[in-house]
């Protein structure tokens, strides 16, 4: 692997930038691994290079569908935060932002990660009582969160409409300081170069069609490019979570739907912090290139298509501009949307499944990137010792018949509440 | 943003309807605890069509039983469901 | 035949650009008007700021961008080839400082040898807080122009639309796809992106009779068919829903009636596009120069607006039609030093211009251009494997067609390749679309592959992406199309890939050594050109979407100058302050006259459901978790539900008003899901009962009366007995129907009296001469919070949050025994009995005031045990109160904790009890 | 071509029809007493004293003086009262079609709803019930609390409409 730094770049300033390696190799199956890891996403390529960075285990495969991140891993807004009010979520994602904030020297790839704060405003009292206990449940466990005035809110975006004639007046905000975002796809590509050079093997257009069974236990994977014997399999493709479990029998709590989001055209910097809101269904942010990322809600009902919906797009503008008028000339450049996993309490599936051998990480409905670091570190624990990590051992797949559900807003039980 | 066909209004827009859930996650209200949560928790979730409850919560308010394919997005048939009712 | 030549006289209107007056055609593109001045600089590019001018004639446009418009009007990154000149017109150059000529930012393109694709990601480590230094600096760099400050002046509409076919593109397929159809009875819509019809016919007039384009459009109109245009489809959704946004002005100019924009949402049986192809530049260094334009764009600026972008001109081609572009230039005036055709041997198009005495070079591809900002000097071109120069000051090319699919992929489509014309054009389609015109077959080209330097031949302009930076992404691994475009940007300006996407897949597939379609395509997600935030927000931008939900009784306590409180859609008084008070001195007053005499206050916000018919008790023990069968008729009782999964979502009353005649009430926040739950029930569940669910949350508006003088109160209003607790009557004040519910949320003797909305203020001026007159006041929602704290009484969303079941929450002994509830089977779930649930319990303040929100901690420190779930004071006596969560709270009471909110630097010392605060033994509400 | 006139009418007394039991046989007490047959899906029908809206595969909207009713329903239905809820909304002139697309999606623009027609929708996210009662007027049923923010969004909408 060849090293990158400024010297090297300024380097190729003078040999034509030619001496760049392949950041990965595109290696064909071996007929069996000791692990592997069903999707190349993010989660996927980070359990890899994990598997073999902690626990040191070499002979390990990556199986992708179609090209590396290019599932949810590049559809998404790219927040990374920990801001959540019940405490498995919150240590579980603080885990994960810890090791986001020493990424990018970690894997000597730049993820661009960026903590400028994730804001979440308020619009009542009432919001602020919610964003208080929010953020108190996070400093009691040592997580930083901070209660902002209007005052406060005003002067870190000034665009944002401080009117109390507002439709959603603002009344303050919680911030993460140490939320921000990231490049997606530096994320995918940076953990792939890492975990190719640890002698994982990332195969990409190699499709699981099935699995390879011994009575209950899972023991290989049939694919597009033929059989691969296992040790232990672990699926990773949330947003398709439930057809791939569904090729070894099992049905899971979990509905894929269609989240979407969208970038303007680039412009000179507006936006500061990622703005999300107790209230109401939108968030935005600005990306280094200057566009404006915005999000909203998912579709609200089952879709596997990649394409989103008008109707979702208008409500999140619409609640958008009413935070920020003055993005109203801006123009929409582009729209994505993945398939999300999602969970049926709005958290997380990381652990094992009813059969020997198979794992499951997936269910991470719309937030699942953020968790990238701390999804490969806990799954791979998981798959390298059989067992859960403490930090993802409350996220189960039995917790929803046994009632132990995590569930952050309180709407379960169904990914479309009522 | 879909077109459904209604039973007893035509077709309408999306936006006057509303997703409930599949028809195999309804909870019979007899069943057991097992049953009751294996209904409710779990979803064969296919890469095909499926069978879906929607109301047409905008419109007549009447629920219906919408067969959909969940990539392509189109509607195979669309069921009335609901007490007996006048032509 | 001469080309018309722009006339100085007619130039009527004025604009600015950089400061600096000049004038234009009505009619004219701000890029035709700037052309006609003199103009050749007009932007900068994003990465290397490298001098840009004017490419195309179209909405492809790459360089050409500015921002227009002042105030909340501006728009910044605006194709100057996209909007038309109107008087006052002010426009600016973006991405450069301090000057368009004099760029600070042009030394990223001296470093640009040390700036390839992707550089970012292989530099600047150390601590996110560092990369944070550089980012800063890098975002300044970064973006185009500049985004208003304001807000938006004017309004954007939403319009639906239905017709039997939708045709996109009034070129002549179109036109004549449209008259066909609406001549014959269809319904039918014709949308033009440009201000005017004819598309390819106003650049090449001569291919029809003079006048058709006026003569067609007539009869589409008078068959009934919709034309419009400054329209374009930008997203094929599906089902057949095409949205198309309408400029009802220019960018930037103001509106007389304030539309701006119109979005229309267009359900079509059929649709047809008729949306042509875009000319594809040529890869050579230098390419992105001012004087650079594409051959077709030369031919429209002198025959639309007859203006001659140069007069010393090349053209490079590798097709027959950049051939009219050269007896375009030569009709003009303009001199023609030659043409470049890549193909080796003549076609019959280039046999003819050579027998007409043009100089013609057959295999003959581009080099490198000579220049610099002010525009090209001359032409460096292989010409048979020899090198030749040429000075020039406009060089035009033509690299082929890219026919317009997006919609057509948008749709869901399948494209196919097709090799004489280099090309992808429509395939199949899952939905009702077909292509018609140059879309579906684009003119035969030859093939061109690039001799020049790649790191200087451009492909993406406006992201400066070169060939260089393929090859690159190439040999660092990133080799499907789609890495490939997320590491070098490619296709992700303003212009969405729309001029340099082949040229990327032909370098692709020639690393890969494939043909072009086994190299793989990006997929084209909407929108088509990019659309203004405002137009997609619509009408609802300044509320979200989401109006406010206003009280029958808005005006009578909007006089009393209240203070609001939001609560979903609805705003609610909190607090009536009098003169002088604070909302909690007043929420205080208003809460003690509720404990020592009487008050009033507005419940009409609460969910309620007739439920009628012989089986409505049994559809309510459906609902509800408590029993409902037994109840006498004109009596009632406090009652919850849960969902499936067993935990508990509302609460609320239900009353026996007849026989077989119930109301049901739940809570304002829950009302919608309420509804929906019930109907489902009613209509999926049992659509065998014999029972009528109807919505009166808005027929009846609800006054609250409560304290120790509300019996006299309510006795004065209705003139007979009151009914006794949790009982209902059906009675009247002033005439008009009421029914009177004996129930009580404050913990003192209190009546609701429900009347239809209508009648709602009479009603409420009686009720309110009544209460003053006992010397009690109106309350709002904060005196509510207290009394019902204070009482032990839960609330949806603050106890009942979701997370807890009716065990959880001390209710058990009121689940219906006989089972048969939505949620009965949710219960039997094992953990919901097991050890270390979360359960209500009250907390007394021992030191301090307990704050909202708190987290319960067992020492300083601790981990968190649960949490105030809301706090109040004692409304008489003082003292600082609250419910909370705290796992298993049921066993702790009398423990001492800490509840403590870091978040505000907030924290008391507490001692856990049993909810209830005030009147243990409920003496107060019976009489 | 585009005009349109927009005015609050008074309140009337609403109830809600179901019928949740033999459906026909209510249909025929109820064709025998009032002399006009119970609308079917998307129309209306009415006497002198009372009109019929159906909206609802077994509930119709009864505006008017509705004795007698509760009769003919017996055990087969009931009727309640929702009049308080809703205002109504009265839109008259050429345009009211056109006014009606806006933020709408309802097909208020085909030929084939016309009087005596009926139809509930969603225009600019409030749920409106549309009764077409002449050629150039319909009235709209809309929830009492959206009403005002309608009323604007229709005075402001009717200001920019065109064909």
């Amino acid at each position: 692997m060849s090293r990158y730094s400024a010297f090297s770049l300024l380097r190729g300033a003078f040999n034509g930038q030619s001496h760049w390696k392949p950041a990965w190799r595109h290696p064909d199956p071996k007929p069996h691994y000791d692990i592997i890891i069903i999707g190349g996403g993010g989660h996927g390529l980070a359990t890899a290079y994990y598997l073999a960075k902690v626990h040191g285990l070499r002979n390990i495969a990556v199986l992708e569908k179609g090209w590396i991140g290019g599932g949810n891993t590049g559809r998404n807004t790219t927040i990374v935060r920990s801001n959540y009010r019940q405490d498995a979520l919150h240590n579980f994602f603080e885990f994960g932002l810890k090791l986001w904030h020493g990424l990018s020297d970690d894997l000597n790839y730049n993820v661009m990660f960026s903590p400028r704060g994730a804001l979440t405003l308020g619009h009542s009292d009432a919001d602020m009582v919610t964003l208080a206990q929010r953020g108190d449940a996070m400093r009691c466990d040592g997580i930083d969160a901070e209660l902002l005035t209007r005052d406060q809110v005003a002067k870190l975006e000034p665009l944002l409409d401080m009117s109390r004639t507002a439709r959603f007046p603002i009344e303050g905000g919680l911030i993460q300081r140490r939320g921000g975002s990231a490049r997606h796809d530096a994320v995918a590509w940076g953990y792939a170069r890492g975990a190719d050079s640890l002698g994982v093997d990332i195969i990409q257009k190699c499709e699981v069609t099935g699995f390879v069974r011994d009575g209950d236990a899972i023991v290989g994977v049939e694919t597009t490019r033929g059989r691969i014997g296992a040790g232990r399999v672990g699926i990773c493709v949330a947003g398709h979570s439930g057809h791939v479990a569904g090729l070894a029998g099992l049905r899971l709590p979990i509905e894929s739907q269609t989240l979407q989001a969208m970038v303007t055209e680039g412009v000179k910097p507006m936006i500061n912090t990622v703005i999300m809101t107790q209230a109401l269904h939108c968030y935005i942010s600005q990306s280094d290139k200057g566009g404006i990322v915005f999000g909203g809600d998912p579709d609200n009902w089952p879709s596997y298509a990649q394409r989103g919906n008008p109707m979702i797009m208008e409500n999140a503008v619409a609640q958008g501009l009413a935070l920020v008028p003055a993005l109203s000339r801006l123009r929409m450049l582009r729209t994505w949307s993945g398939v999300t996993d999602m969970s049926f309490d709005g958290s997380p599936i990381i652990g094992e499944t009813p059969l020997p051998n198979l794992y499951l990480n997936g269910g991470w409905c719309y937030g699942g990137f953020k968790a990238t670091p701390a999804s490969g570190w806990t799954y791979a624990h998981t798959l390298a010792t059989g067992k859960p990590h403490p930090l993802n051992a409350p996220f189960s797949l039995d917790r929803f018949e046994r009632g132990a559900t995590i569930d952050e807003t309180g709407s379960g039980p169904m990914p479309s509440s009522r | 943003m879909m077109q459904i066909a209604c039973p007893h209004c035509g077709s309408r827009a999306q936006q006057e309807f509303m997703y409930e859930r599949t028809v195999d996650s309804v909870v019979p209200l007899d069943a057991p605890t097992d049953k009751a949560m294996a209904a409710l928790f779990t979803r064969t979730n296919p890469r095909g069509p499926d069978d879906e409850i929607w109301r047409h919560t905008y419109g007549c308010r009447a629920w219906m039983v919408v067969t959909r394919h969940r990539v392509t997005h189109e509607i195979t048939a669309v069921r009335a469901v609901g007490p007996e009712v006048l032509p | 035949m001469t080309a018309p030549r722009r006339a100085a006289k007619a130039a009527t209107l004025n604009f600015t650009f950089d400061g600096k007056a000049y004038r234009a055609v009505p009619g004219e593109t701000l890029a035709a008007a700037l052309l006609a001045n003199g103009v050749k600089l007009v932007g900068r590019s994003f990465k290397y700021h490298r001098p840009r001018g004017i490419m195309t004639a179209g909405v492809e446009e790459p360089n050409a961008l500015v921002t227009v418009g002042e105030g909340g009007r501006r728009e910044p990154n605006t194709r100057a080839t996209d909007v038309f000149v109107y008087d006052g017109l002010v426009a600016r150059s973006q991405n450069r400082w301090p000057s368009l000529r004099f760029d600070f930012g042009s030394v990223f393109g001296l470093f640009s040898k040390a700036l390839p694709a992707g550089f970012y990601y292989k530099t600047f480590f150390g601590s996110a807080k560092r990369w944070m230094i550089y980012e800063y600096f890098i975002r300044k760099a970064a973006g185009l122009g500049n985004a208003p400050t304001e807000a938006d002046p004017d309004r954007f509409s939403h319009r639906a639309a239905f017709c039997d076919v939708l045709i996109v593109g009034g070129g002549p397929a179109g036109l004549q796809a449209a008259v066909e159809e609406a001549e014959a009875g269809k319904r039918v819509i014709l949308v033009e992106q440009d201000a005017i019809l004819g598309a390819s016919l106003i650049r090449d007039p001569q291919t029809l009779d003079a006048g058709w384009v006026e003569a067609t459009a007539a009869r589409i109109r008078k068959a009934g068919g919709r034309i419009l245009t400054r329209t374009s489809a930008s997203g094929y959704w599906e089902h057949d829903l095409v949205t198309l946004t309408q400029l009802c002005v220019e960018p930037g100019q103001t509106a007389e009636n304030r539309l701006a924009q119109r979005l229309w949402r267009v359900r079509a049986g059929r649709v047809i596009l008729a949306t042509g192809s875009i000319e594809r530049p040529i890869a050579f260094a230098n390419n992105d120069r001012p004087g650079i334009m594409l051959s077709q764009a030369v031919r429209t600026y002198i025959r639309r607006f007859g203006v001659v972008p140069g007069q010393r001109a090349i053209i490079a081609t590798n097709n027959d039609d950049a051939y009219d572009t050269a007896d375009a230039l030569i009709a003009a005036g303009a001199n023609v030093v030659a043409v470049l055709d890549a193909r080796e041997t003549a076609s019959g198009r280039a046999a003819h211009a050579q027998a007409a005495g043009m100089t013609v070079h057959l295999g003959a591809v581009p080099k490198a251009a000579k220049g610099g900002r002010q525009g090209v000097t001359g032409l460096v071109a292989s010409v048979a494997g020899a090198t030749q120069s040429w000075a020039v000051d406009l060089i035009a090319v033509s690299g082929g067609f890219t026919p317009v699919v997006h919609l057509h992929q948008q749709a869901g489509g399948t494209l196919n390749w097709v090799e004489e014309a280099q090309a992808f054009v429509p395939g199949s389609s899952r939905q009702n679309v077909t292509t018609i015109g140059g879309a579906a077959k684009p003119e035969a080209v030859g093939v061109m592959r690039p001799i020049s330097q790649p790191k200087k031949s451009f492909i993406d302009f406006q992201n400066d992406v070169t060939l260089a930076d393929v090859d690159l992404a190439w040999a660092e691994g990133y080799r499907s199309v789609e890495h490939l475009k997320r590491y070098t940007t490619l296709g992700m300006a303003t212009d969405q890939g729309k001029l340099g996407n082949m040229a990327a897949l032909g370098r692709l597939a020639e690393q890969q050594g494939v043909s072009i379609p086994e190299a793989g395509l990006t997929t084209f997600r909407p929108p088509y050109t990019p659309v203004s935030m405002g137009l997609i927000a619509g009408p609802g931008a300044p509320h979200g979407g989401a109006h406010i939900r206003r009280l029958a009784l808005y005006d009578l306590h909007a006089a009393k100058a209240p203070i609001w409180q939001p609560l979903g859609y609805w705003f609610r008084p909190r607090a009536y302050p009098q003169a002088g008070e604070t909302l909690a001195t007043a929420a205080l007053r208003e809460a003690r006259a509720v404990r020592t005499s009487v008050g009033m206050t507005d419940v009409s916000t609460l969910a309620k459901f007739e439920i009628t018919g012989p089986d409505a008790a049994a559809f309510l023990e459906i609902i509800c978790a408590t029993s409902v069968a037994k109840l006498a008729i004109g009596r009632g009782r406090y009652t919850f539900m849960l969902r499936e999964d067993g935990l508990a979502f509302d609460d609320g009353t239900v009353w026996r008003l007849d026989e077989n005649r119930y109301l049901l009430t739940s809570s304002t926040g829950g009302a919608d899901r309420m509804a929906t739950h019930i109907s489902y029930v009613r209509q999926y569940l049992c659509p065998h009962l014999r029972v009528s669910a109807v919505n009166v949350q808005e027929h009846y508006a609800g006054i609250a009366i409560a304290g120790p003088r509300a019996k006299q109160v309510v006795e004065g209003l209705i003139g007979q007995d009151v009914p006794r607790h949790m009982s209902a009557i059906a009675a009247s004040i002033h005439g008009l129907p009421v029914h009177v519910l004996a129930a009580s949320y404050s913990g003192e003797r209190a009546f609701e009296v429900y009347c239809s909305a209508s009648e709602a203020p009479s009603i409420w001026a009686a009720c309110e001469a009544a209460v003053l007159a006992q010397g009690g006041c109106l309350y709002g929602l904060e005196a509510m919070e207290f009394l019902r704290i204070e009482k032990g009484h839960l609330v949806v969303g603050g106890e009942i949050d979701g997370r807890l079941s009716p065990y959880d929450l001390g209710l058990e002994k009121m689940l219906n025994k006989a089972g048969g509830f939505i949620g009965a089977a949710g219960l039997g779930r094992p953990a919901l009995r097991g050890k270390g649930r979360r359960q209500l319990v009250g907390l007394e303040a021992i030191e301090g005031n307990i704050p909202e929100g708190a987290m319960l901690l067992s020492a300083p420190n601790a981990a968190p045990q649960g949490h105030v779930s809301a706090a109040a004071f004692r409304v008489l006596e003082g003292g600082s109160i609250a419910l909370g969560q705290l796992i298993n709270g049921f066993d702790r009471h009398g423990e001492e904790m800490i509840a403590a909110s870091p978040t505000r630097g907030q924290s008391a010392r507490v001692r856990v009890t049993h909810p209830h605060f005030y009147d243990l033994a409920g003496e107060r509400y019976r009489d | 071509m585009t005009e349109v006139a927009i005015s609050r009418l008074p309140e009337a007394p609403l109830h809600v029809v179901e019928i949740w039991s033999n459906p026909q046989d209510v249909a025929q007490r109820f064709a025998a007493a009032m002399g006009f047959a119970l609308p079917a899906m998307g129309l209306s029908a009415s006497n002198d004293r009372l009109g019929l809206m159906r909206f609802e595969p077994s509930v119709w909207l009864a505006e008017g003086d509705v004795s007698g009713l509760a009769d003919i329903l017996a055990e087969n239905g009931a009727l309640t009262e929702i009049g308080g809820g809703v205002v109504r909304i009265r839109l008259s002139g050429a345009g009211w079609r056109a006014l009606l697309m806006e933020a709408g999606v309802f097909d208020a623009e085909d030929p084939n709803f016309g009087p005596g027609c009926t139809a509930a929708t969603l225009i600019d996210h409030v749920n409106v019930r549309l009764h077409v009662v002449a050629e150039d007027v319909c009235i709209a049923y809309v929830p009492a609390s959206y009403s005002r923010a309608l009323l604007h969004f229709w005075d402001e909408a009717g200001k920019t409409l065109t064909a």
